[in-house]
């Protein structure tokens, strides 16, 4: 088992991420300036991008019985790198404003995101956990990385000590179920699991344990506690991170191993994810209703929207991952771009959370404030937005499987989420209280939300391109 | 091409309205009017050129394609009923940007833009063929109807605009499954993704999956047409509207929710309507007479009106389920009328407010003696809105009443009975707002030349569509028996 | 055969000791120690369940789970050692600021 | 020359168009010419039209107009069409004629009126309305004259809209007449639903062929037709709206309220008459109706105060004589009767009028006295027209159209001595409260003095109607003749009572009458007052006055129940449902909300909670 030439070309895209990680360091060393770490991580993304290109004839490919990199993987590692460019775009002018140095901040991000691409593309346990240890650790440092300020420490200790917890669960549930198989390879596992005779004493509960620390990464109902504290905690530009490349790449994960394995299929595994599905919707909805704090609003929306996600998850047919992957795409760009709202309207103190920043916020900044409703808009399922069609191709793949129950329930459910998307834009568009103008937006952080706001507007209008690209995406 | 006009012309004016307002607020008030005229001439160009017979369905077609990995198109056509109310679109929309020149003062070209993309929206609603491109339209006409009555709106606008977008939202994502469901059924039934109402018409499926699915439809439908238990929403968002959002709001989102029964209810489903008729015709009379009722008690003028519309739509919902000729052509006659009168008569009430700054009847009394023709006016709207015969209203509540008789007696008589319960309120409205002494001795001006004219040209409407309503009848003629042959047993 | 069975029954009862440990105990320290046991228990599994195929694979999971807790204290302690700097006490309950 | 008919209905619609948009804008002389000049055509033409139309009759007794299709639907096709035969043209003349009088009355009557265009506006609109009605070919036209006349006698019985009650008296009237008419639409409905057409003449042919006598079809149509026909002419039950009508201007009740609108149900039952024909229990129920409110407005005329509502209550009497006509069968005389009663009751509206403008708009009788002397035009006027009411026999037209009735009682098949005895004993009722109108009015002492004089203009169209109301009865046997040719002729029933003997009958109840009112107000005043004493005559007297309760009646049984169900729900219930949900979203938040303390420790405990719960699914299904 040899490494050759070809699993280099392949593994192109994690080992630029790699450099450029390491660049950055030596930029730091070499003179700390924060545009010139900046523009070195942005430029190593760029070239790991272009690598994907370079990487996509070898497809499909199983480097080391870890990795897989086939089409599936590549789709979702270039999502990590464009959003993990936002990022930086936001995070430059974000941090700008704040005095303290901040080169690593660049450096933790890198690692995150190869991380999240070691996760994306894994097909054994040992990646899976590697990828998912790369990534949580970096972000602990991300999260408390503004030190003077309490709020992101708090945040920052919370998501270590449960975020190492959630591991060890993962962890147990995967030496249980090891031990049923002997073997950690997902698509042995796979094999195994088609023929009945399993100890199901042992697979069962590993199984069930595993849900439970991917539940906790995707912050699925019973485990979403943690989330508002954490994304309130944390600087806006990271909490953008954390809701969408560590989510993304985690349910990405989540995808391929129940797909290859379909373990999902098992009776009681479906009423448990079907159980957790409903639970998110609900708890995500129902505790966004009366919040005042931006912030946490937009944090349990994630939690809802992870579990529209789960009904397609469930409805496994054809159409289901296409629609996980474009509503991965359109819950991407919204929240980036939400996020980054926040992000480019807080100033170095404290972030722009409370409701009340936003009263009057459009006869002030139009502009700004038209973003920030497009935003929520898409969040809400409205049309020309791409969180429309994401939910539309949602409700078709729930639909298609028949899952009526759970359909319905997502509509009442999103229902229930206009009211409190609604109260951000009756603040939004209610008449101008004080006459603070807030900072001033860099060029950075302006080039990210025109992206944004035009990837929202093309892709609600014109979502062939991105569907038929998806289409193609076959597991390996 | 000229039916991407009719809804790409005002999404441009909208922007260039927005942008032109910063400098001079009369031009982007001009360039709202010019482009909604232009669309009323496109549509009056239309329904001039096209021969009542009408060769194919569809008196025309334009095509393109959209998500062809879907089967969705972006498919627009039109025939003798979307004409119709294409043209009552325009020409409310014009009268209602006629009618809020003065009364809207600021971030007026934010103002016009919405005003126009709810236009484009209920454009796109009556020409979308493809039941994406129709959901994806009656969601777009939400949105900026809900900013115009947030910002622009009365006391207690909030309460009303979130109201208003949850239920139909709500009800819009029940459509949506049940779109998917239909289309799904389909697939399953041909191999084929397709979206487009032809391919859909005649889709096999068992009849409670029919049920379910025209329940879904008819609900989305129910929430826009206020049926009796779905409508509250309807008096705040109508009362806390501004004057032009009140005329479009009353005028046309109602009418989307009829447009959306006669065009997808009953020939998707025709067996599953043909059951579900009684229920719905039972709705549609309760609608009538609770509606009437609830008229009557109002204090608030404008929740007064709102109230009526509850009651005049209840005939439009019983006359499409009683599903026969006189009933059909007579709810679509009173969907066109009751657009004019109530229009009209929110008009005039947004005109009194302008000039009382309230809108309780208490404190009203004795207007006559200092805005004669205003009032003459709101008489002549109220007698229009009580059914005088002569007026367009009488007209469809006579057609609809005289086929809900062939279909059953009880309903039919019922359904009079709400016609004499609309005297009690018309006259209401009329006798405290303008008759009686001048209690609190009103000086307010009259109806200044432009509002005089604008209340003209509906009055004449009104009286052509009464005593000469022949056009429209005809124009919907072939539409209806094509309806009309879909019911079960016919 | 392999006393499977009984070596997870004894890194499950490790493991729920670590679970205690966390929930029962307020200083941020010893929250860390016990999620320390937790892992070392999911390590332990993983070396019987390899005993058990004959394959080196469990012990060389265990060798990761020791690098990834190491990372994961190093990260802690820096936080403890703030946590104490700013709020002078090492209470998990002290930092309780955000809420609803 | 007949196809100038549609310039009768046209002319009027017009001008009324014309004074409502430029009235305000016109001199008031400039208003009078327009608003009278109309009418004034209109009758030209309509005389016009009676004498070509009486000179060469047409093939078919009959001649149809068309103007457009109204409505076509299916089988539904009304149009805008006329129908002209005796019985519309008769009605036609006097309507047009009748009103051209009191257009011109009214042109002095309401000068210096601040509403004096937009008074002429409303006359004309019901002139067109009323016109409409009359000559409507088929009965959707019908209904729309029908409302038409209804609008107008709203707008005009709350002309005075200052007041607040003159607008509710109008609102009383419309809702009341409206009522009427839902049952009349409702008729409408089965008429086309079982013939398949609402053309009044192919109508009457479909019944004819399709429907056996007393078949049920033909009951119901014709019982709600009579629904609509007791609505607009102020029958029983339907009659409350008329004396609270007096509220409108004089003119206004002199036309609409005496002459021409009230008998728009005579014109629709003797339109329909072959329906009733085939409906016997019917047409029965018309002549109980109307022999029953004639006795019942006689003796509520007895205690008025209110000159004007005296008139009021005897018009709704002499209507309930048409009625007790048409319930037997003699359409002939019912509206030889309507003309007659067009005159002299419209006479003695313009009579009362000259009287309320000479003392300064006082309506109480008694505080009137002694005119004689001082008004003698509205004197004489007002006893010709008095003796015309009561039926002063050879001389005045009333006494020959009541006669023919009570003949026509007496020998048809359907009438009982039950309904002649009625028809008598309203004779003696109505010359006893007419001669007591006149003797308290006119004789006695000078209450009020007389401020000011009636000019030319009131007067001549007073002596015009005065000169009818004593030549209107002569020539009975022509008139009976011509409306044979549209109405079918009076069948006798053999050994009924002959001519002179009913003619003698009410003579004498005439002289019974004035010499009881001659008695009781002139011999000794004093009397009257007595009976108005004793508990007894105080407790009649005041129910009597009341109109029966009646009013009391409908304002618990109706008015009460639907105001208090409209208050009670002002507040939409159903909104509550909604309410409630909110409410629940918002418990559920309360709750979920708790859960977020912020402690580290609750929230490890969660997840360990959330995987021991995942296990228990897991294990147990």
């Amino acid at each position: 088992m040899n490494v050759t030439e070809q699993d280099f070309i392949a593994l192109l895209p994690l080992l630029i991420l790699a450099a450029t990680a390491i660049a950055v360091m030596l930029g730091v060393a070499v003179r700390r300036s924060h545009a010139l770490s900046a523009s070195i991580a942005f430029a190593g993304l760029v070239i790991s991008f272009g690598s994907i290109w370079i990487a996509a004839p070898e497809l499909p490919r199983q480097v080391t019985p870890l990795l897989i990199l086939d089409r599936y993987a590549l789709f979702y590692i270039a999502l990590l790198t464009v959003s993990s460019m936002v990022f930086i775009l936001l995070a430059h002018g974000y941090f700008e404003k704040s005095d303290d140095d901040h080169d690593e901040m660049y450096i933790l991000m890198l690692v995150a995101t190869l991380g999240g691409a070691v996760l994306v593309s894994s097909s054994h346990f040992a990646s899976l956990f590697l990828g998912l240890e790369l990534l949580s650790v970096a972000l602990y440092g991300m999260i408390a990385y503004p030190r003077r300020r309490p709020l992101p420490l708090e945040a920052g200790i919370k998501y270590l000590v449960l975020a190492a917890v959630s591991a060890a669960f993962l962890l147990f549930g995967m030496a249980l179920v090891y031990g049923a198989f002997g073997t950690m390879r997902f698509d042995e596992i796979a094999a195994q699991l088609s023929r009945p005779g399993f100890d199901r004493w042992l697979v069962l509960p590993g199984m069930a344990l595993i849900i439970t620390g991917f539940g906790f990464k995707l912050a699925l109902a019973p485990f979403h506690i943690w989330t508002p504290d954490v994304y309130e905690g944390a600087p806006a530009p990271v909490t953008a991170y954390v809701a969408t490349v560590s989510k993304g790449a985690m349910f990405a994960l989540l995808l391929r191993y129940f797909y290859k394995t379909g373990g999902h299929q098992q009776a009681p595994l479906f009423v448990v994810f079907s159980v957790i599905a409903i639970a998110s919707m609900f708890a995500g909805n129902i505790l966004a209703l009366l919040q005042d704090n931006v912030k946490r609003i937009l944090a349990y929306s994630s939690i809802a929207h992870l579990g529209y996600l789960l009904v397609a998850f469930q409805a496994s047919g054809d159409l289901a991952p296409m629609a996980v992957g474009f509503y991965l795409v359109s819950y991407f760009v919204t929240t980036l771009g939400a996020f980054g709202i926040v992000a480019v309207l807080s100033d170095g103190g404290r972030d722009a959370d409370l409701l009340d920043d936003y009263r009057g916020l459009f006869w002030r900044r139009p502009v700004v404030a038209a973003v920030f409703t497009a935003m929520l808009f898409s969040l809400a399922g409205i049309p020309v937005t791409v969180g429309f069609v994401g939910k539309f191709y949602l409700v078709a793949a729930g639909a298609s499987a028949g899952l009526w129950s759970l359909v319905v329930i997502l509509v009442v459910t999103s229902g229930i989420g206009l009211f409190y998307y609604l109260r951000i834009v009756v603040a939004i568009y209610s008449e101008a209280s004080q006459a603070k103008a807030g900072p001033v937006i860099g060029a950075p952080a302006v080039a990210a939300l025109i992206f944004l706001t035009a990837a929202l507007v093309y892709l609600g209008l014109f979502p062939q391109p991105l569907l038929a690209l998806i289409r193609g995406l076959t597991f390996g | 091409m000229i039916l991407l006009c009719l809804i790409v012309i005002p999404l441009i004016a909208g922007g260039l309205a927005w942008a032109v307002a910063r400098w001079s607020v009369a031009a982007c008030r001009w360039i709202t009017l010019l482009a909604v005229t232009a669309d009323l001439i496109l549509a009056l160009v239309l329904w001039g050129s096209h021969s009542p017979a009408g060769s194919g369905t569809w008196l025309a077609e334009a095509d393109w394609e959209w998500i062809p990995q879907a089967g969705i198109r972006f498919h627009l056509a039109v025939d003798g009923l979307s004409l119709l109310l294409l043209m009552l679109t325009f020409f409310l929309g014009v009268l209602s940007v006629l009618a809020s020149w003065r009364e809207i003062t600021e971030a007026v070209g934010f103002f016009h833009f919405n005003l126009l993309w709810i236009l484009a929206g209920i454009a796109g609603v009556f020409l979308a063929v493809d039941l994406f491109l129709f959901y994806f339209a009656w969601e777009l006409m939400l949105v900026p109807m809900y900013f115009l009555i947030a910002i622009w709106g009365h006391e207690n606008r909030v309460y009303a605009a979130v109201k208003f977008f949850i239920f139909t939202q709500l009800s819009g994502l029940l459509m949506l499954v049940a779109i998917l469901a239909l289309v799904f059924t389909h697939h399953s039934a041909t191999g084929a993704y397709s979206f487009e109402y032809g391919d859909l018409l005649g889709t096999a499926m068992s009849s409670v999956a029919e049920m379910w699915m025209m329940l879904g439809f008819f609900v989305a439908f129910a929430v826009k047409l206020p049926a009796i238990v779905l409508h509250t929403w309807l008096p705040d968002a109508h009362t806390e509207a501004p004057t032009a959002g009140s005329v479009i709001l009353a005028g046309l989102l109602l009418k989307t929710g009829a447009y959306g029964m006669l065009r997808f209810v009953l020939p998707l489903f025709p067996h599953a309507s043909a059951t579900f008729a009684p229920v719905a015709m039972i709705l549609g009379v309760a609608g009538i007479l609770y509606g009437a009722l609830l008229a009557f008690g109002q204090t608030d003028l404008k929740r007064l009106v709102a109230y009526t519309s509850v009651s005049h739509l209840g005939f439009v919902l019983l006359g499409i389920f009683v599903w026969n000729p006189l009933a059909l052509q007579g709810a679509v006659m009173t969907m066109i009328c009751h657009g004019i009168s109530t229009g009209a008569l929110f008009i005039l009430v947004g005109a009194l407010q302008d000039r009382i700054h309230t809108r309780e009847m208490d404190r009203m009394g004795g207007i006559w003696s200092t805005a004669p023709r205003l009032s003459g006016a709101a008489l002549f709207f109220a007698l229009a809105s009580l059914g005088l015969p002569g007026l367009g209203d009488f007209v469809g509540e006579f057609l609809v009443l005289l086929g809900a008789y062939q279909q059953s007696i009880v309903i039919a008589a019922l359904a009079a009975i709400g016609v004499l319960f609309a005297t009690f309120y018309a006259l209401q409205f009329v006798q405290r707002a303008f008759q009686g002494p001048n209690t609190f001795n009103w000086r307010i001006p009259d109806l200044v030349p432009r509002e005089g004219l604008v209340m003209a040209v509906m009055i004449i409407a009104l009286l052509w569509l009464g005593l000469y309503p022949r056009p429209v009848l005809n124009t919907f003629e072939p539409v209806m028996t094509r309806i009309e042959q879909m019911a079960p047993g016919r | 055969m392999f006393p499977i069975r009984e070596g997870f029954m004894i890194s499950g009862a490790l493991f729920t000791l670590g679970v205690i440990g966390v929930l029962a105990r307020r200083n941020l320290l010893f929250v860390l120690m016990s999620i320390e046991v937790m892992l070392n228990a999911a390590g332990m599994a993983f070396v019987v369940a390899g005993a058990r195929w004959r394959q080196p694979d469990g012990q060389v999971m265990f060798l990761f789970i020791l690098a990834m807790a190491a990372a994961e204290v190093s990260v802690g302690l820096a936080l403890v050692l703030e946590l104490y700097h700013q709020f002078k006490t090492l209470d998990t309950d002290a930092i309780s600021r955000m809420r609803g | 020359m007949l196809a100038l008919l549609w310039l009768v209905p046209a002319i009027p619609f017009a001008s009324a168009l014309a004074l409502a948009v430029l009235g305000p804008r016109m001199r008031a002389r400039g208003v009078a010419v327009v608003g009278t000049g109309s009418i004034a055509i209109s009758a030209a033409i309509s005389l016009v039209i009676a004498g070509t139309f009486l000179g060469a009759p047409p093939a078919s007794g009959a001649y149809t107009q068309t103007l457009w299709t109204w409505i076509d639907v299916g089988s539904f096709r009304p149009g805008i069409a006329f129908y002209l035969d005796a019985l519309s043209l008769v009605m036609t003349v006097v309507v047009t004629f009748v009103s051209f009088l009191i257009h011109l009355y009214s042109v002095e009557f309401m000068r210096g009126d601040e509403g004096y265009s937009r008074f002429f506006a409303y006359m004309n609109l019901f002139v067109a309305s009323m016109v409409t009605l009359l000559l409507a070919d088929n009965l959707l036209l019908l209904y729309l004259g029908w409302e038409g006349v209804g609008l107008c006698s709203y707008l005009l019985i709350g002309f005075w809209y200052q007041d607040a009650a003159n607008g509710l008296a109008g609102r009383k009237a419309f809702i009341v007449t409206r009522v009427g008419d839902t049952a009349m639409a409702v008729g409408l409905f089965v008429l086309f639903h079982n013939l398949g057409t609402l053309r009044i003449q192919d109508l009457m042919h479909a019944a004819q062929s399709q429907w056996p006598a007393g078949s049920s079809y033909a009951i119901a149509a014709a019982a709600l037709l009579l629904g609509g026909a007791v609505g607009k002419s102020a029958q029983l039950p339907l009659q409350t709206w008329l004396p609270d009508a007096m509220a409108g201007p004089t003119p206004t009740s002199a036309l609409i309220h005496a002459a021409t609108m009230v008998t728009a149900g005579v014109y629709l039952i003797a339109r329909t008459n072959v329906l009733f024909t085939l409906a016997p229990p019917v047409q029965f129920a018309v002549a109980v109706v109307g022999a029953a409110t004639l006795l019942m407005a006689g003796f509520s005329a007895l205690t008025q105060n209110d000159i004007k509502r005296v008139l009021a209550y005897s018009t709704i009497s002499q209507i309930g004589y048409m009625f007790l006509a048409l319930g037997v069968g003699a359409w002939g005389a019912a509206i030889f009767h309507f003309m007659t009663h067009a005159f002299f009751k419209a006479l003695l509206f313009l009579a009362a009028g000259i009287v309320i403008e000479a003392l300064h708009h006082e309506h109480n009788i008694f505080r009137m006295g002694g005119l004689r002397t001082e008004l003698p035009v509205a004197f004489w006027t007002f006893l010709i027209g008095g003796c015309a009411l009561a039926g002063l026999p050879l001389i005045t037209a009333g006494y020959f159209s009541k006669d023919l009735i009570l003949w026509s009682v007496a020998n048809s098949p359907a009438g009982g001595m039950g309904l002649l005895a009625a028809g008598i004993a309203g004779v003696v009722l109505t010359s006893f409260y007419t001669f007591r109108l006149i003797f308290v009015v006119f004789f006695g002492r000078i209450e009020t003095a007389v401020s000011h004089r009636p000019g030319l203009a009131m007067v001549v169209p007073a002596c015009i109607l005065a000169f009818l109301s004593v030549v209107g009865g002569f020539d009975k046997a022509s008139f009976e003749a011509l409306l044979n040719t549209a109405l079918p002729h009076f069948r006798e029933a053999g050994g009924g009572m002959s001519e002179a003997l009913t003619s003698v009958a009410a003579g004498l109840a005439f002289f019974a009458g004035l010499l009881a009112a001659w008695y009781a107000y002139l011999r000794n005043p004093s009397l009257s007052r007595a009976a108005a004493g004793n508990p007894a005559g105080r407790l009649l007297h005041r129910f009597w006055f009341s109109d029966w309760g009646m009013d009391w009646f409908y304002d618990r049984l109706f008015i009460r129940p639907v105001v208090w169900a409209a208050s009670a729900s002002k507040a939409d219930i159903v909104d509550s449902i909604y309410d409630g949900l909110a409410s629940a979203a918002v418990l559920c938040y309360r709750i979920l909300s708790a859960t977020e303390t912020g402690k580290l420790r609750w929230y490890a405990a969660w997840i360990a909670g959330g995987s021991v719960v995942t296990l228990a699914i897991v294990m147990w299904l």
